[in-house]
């Protein structure tokens, strides 16, 4: 069918004037409705293609395990996780942990603190820690992207754990990573943020722990997250490297590395979309189009 | 065998679900417990608590 | 069918496992603060909190 000269044209076509969509959407259709779902083929699908933003929550429910792969266990499951959200919820307020003025971000990180066994003495709350801070940065994302409070605390809870349980170990070797495709891609200007001393201080923090939460717009971010959440942290990287090739101009013109900080923790949000793009397509020339998710 | 595969699984799920609700009632009473003490520490914060006691109840 | 039968009850029985798991620490937090409770209020009702703090204690 790959042959099919016909089709190949009308895909073209499609791309052209921006229907690329119609036919990875009929084909995701297909994947979601086997029972049990295959959640590899789903990876897959994820890794390569943009996710329909209305199957998106549902996707990203079945990639974390949130909901169950057979569609038969879906209202036991559900039941449980509905249960459990509420039970957790009812403690805190009895606690006065939190009460109907808390943000709904807070809500979740002493929610996610109590599941953890990490919960302050309510006499003695410290301030917000850097994890802390990482959660409620993706926790406000998160927010923006799913209505329903509920689906919102499992969302970010299992990604949350997800993300660290899997790519925890990865993290620390991604600015390194960043380097050397930079290094593929432009050296001048790798040289450049060296001898400035802003390499070391790249925002790496909101880029690879939040996973560019804060960094960039929720309708750019979550097509990040699929490939995250698809089982990708490489993506990140390319992410970042994007940034830096869009602004090479501007980067260039910039010699004190508090300035070249303060420019990326503060990017310009109208083109991120194609940013976003760009880097999906450099992630795909270095990493290959993925076959199995890795 | 299939058949015996469901009946295992039944019986396990059976036990989990009697543990939960064993749990369930000691942090209910738990629950009351708090509620009620709170009530007679500080009357004024106990309109509060009745106010945000309806669970589910995030904004 | 036999191991998909398998994995469907593996998944279910780990959903009710976490269920049951934040029930029970849900138990410890409410038990924590009322300990922490009773020790703010005075002498008599704390030698009540040590009496009753043996309940949330889970076996």
């Amino acid at each position: 069918m790959a042959d099919d000269p016909q089709r190949n044209f009308r895909s073209a076509y499609y791309e052209k004037v921006g229907f690329r969509g119609v036919e990875e959407k009929k084909s995701l259709e297909i994947l979601l409705k086997d029972n049990p779902l295959d959640v590899e083929k789903l990876s897959t699908f994820s890794q390569r293609f943009p996710l329909p933003s209305m199957y998106r929550i549902h996707v990203w429910k079945v990639l974390l395990g949130i909901l169950p792969p057979h569609s038969d266990s879906h209202a036991l499951v559900g039941g449980y996780r509905r249960e459990q959200y509420e039970n957790i919820l009812e403690a805190l307020e009895a606690m006065r942990f939190i009460n109907s003025s808390t943000p709904n971000t807070e809500v979740y990180l002493r929610m996610f603190q109590l599941e953890g066994q990490v919960l302050p003495r309510r006499s003695e709350i410290p301030p917000m820690g850097e994890e802390d801070e990482d959660f409620l940065s993706i926790s406000r994302a998160m927010e923006e992207i799913v209505v329903n409070p509920m689906d919102c605390y499992w969302l970010i809870k299992c990604f949350h754990n997800q993300f660290n349980t899997k790519f925890g170990d990865s993290l620390p070797h991604l600015p390194k990573s960043l380097q050397h495709y930079l290094n593929q891609e432009e050296p001048r200007l790798l040289n450049h943020l060296k001898i400035t001393g802003a390499l070391a201080q790249l925002p790496y923090n909101p880029w690879f722990n939040r996973c560019f939460a804060g960094t960039l717009p929720e309708s750019s971010l979550q097509r990040v997250w699929d490939k995250v959440i698809s089982g990708s942290c490489k993506i990140l990287v390319f992410v970042g490297l994007e940034i830096l090739l869009s602004y090479k101009i501007i980067l260039m013109g910039m010699n004190r590395p508090e300035v070249v900080v303060k420019f990326l923790g503060n990017i310009p949000q109208e083109n991120t979309d194609a940013i976003v793009t760009k880097a999906i397509d450099l992630w795909h020339k270095y990493c290959g189009t993925p076959m199995h998710s890795v | 065998l299939l058949e015996d595969t469901k009946i295992q699984a039944r019986v396990e799920l059976g036990a989990c679900e009697s543990r939960y609700v064993a749990v369930k009632r000691i942090s209910q009473a738990l629950n009351n417990e708090l509620l009620e003490l709170y009530s007679l520490l500080d009357p004024p914060a106990q309109t509060a608590a009745r106010r945000n006691g309806g669970r589910g109840s995030i904004p």
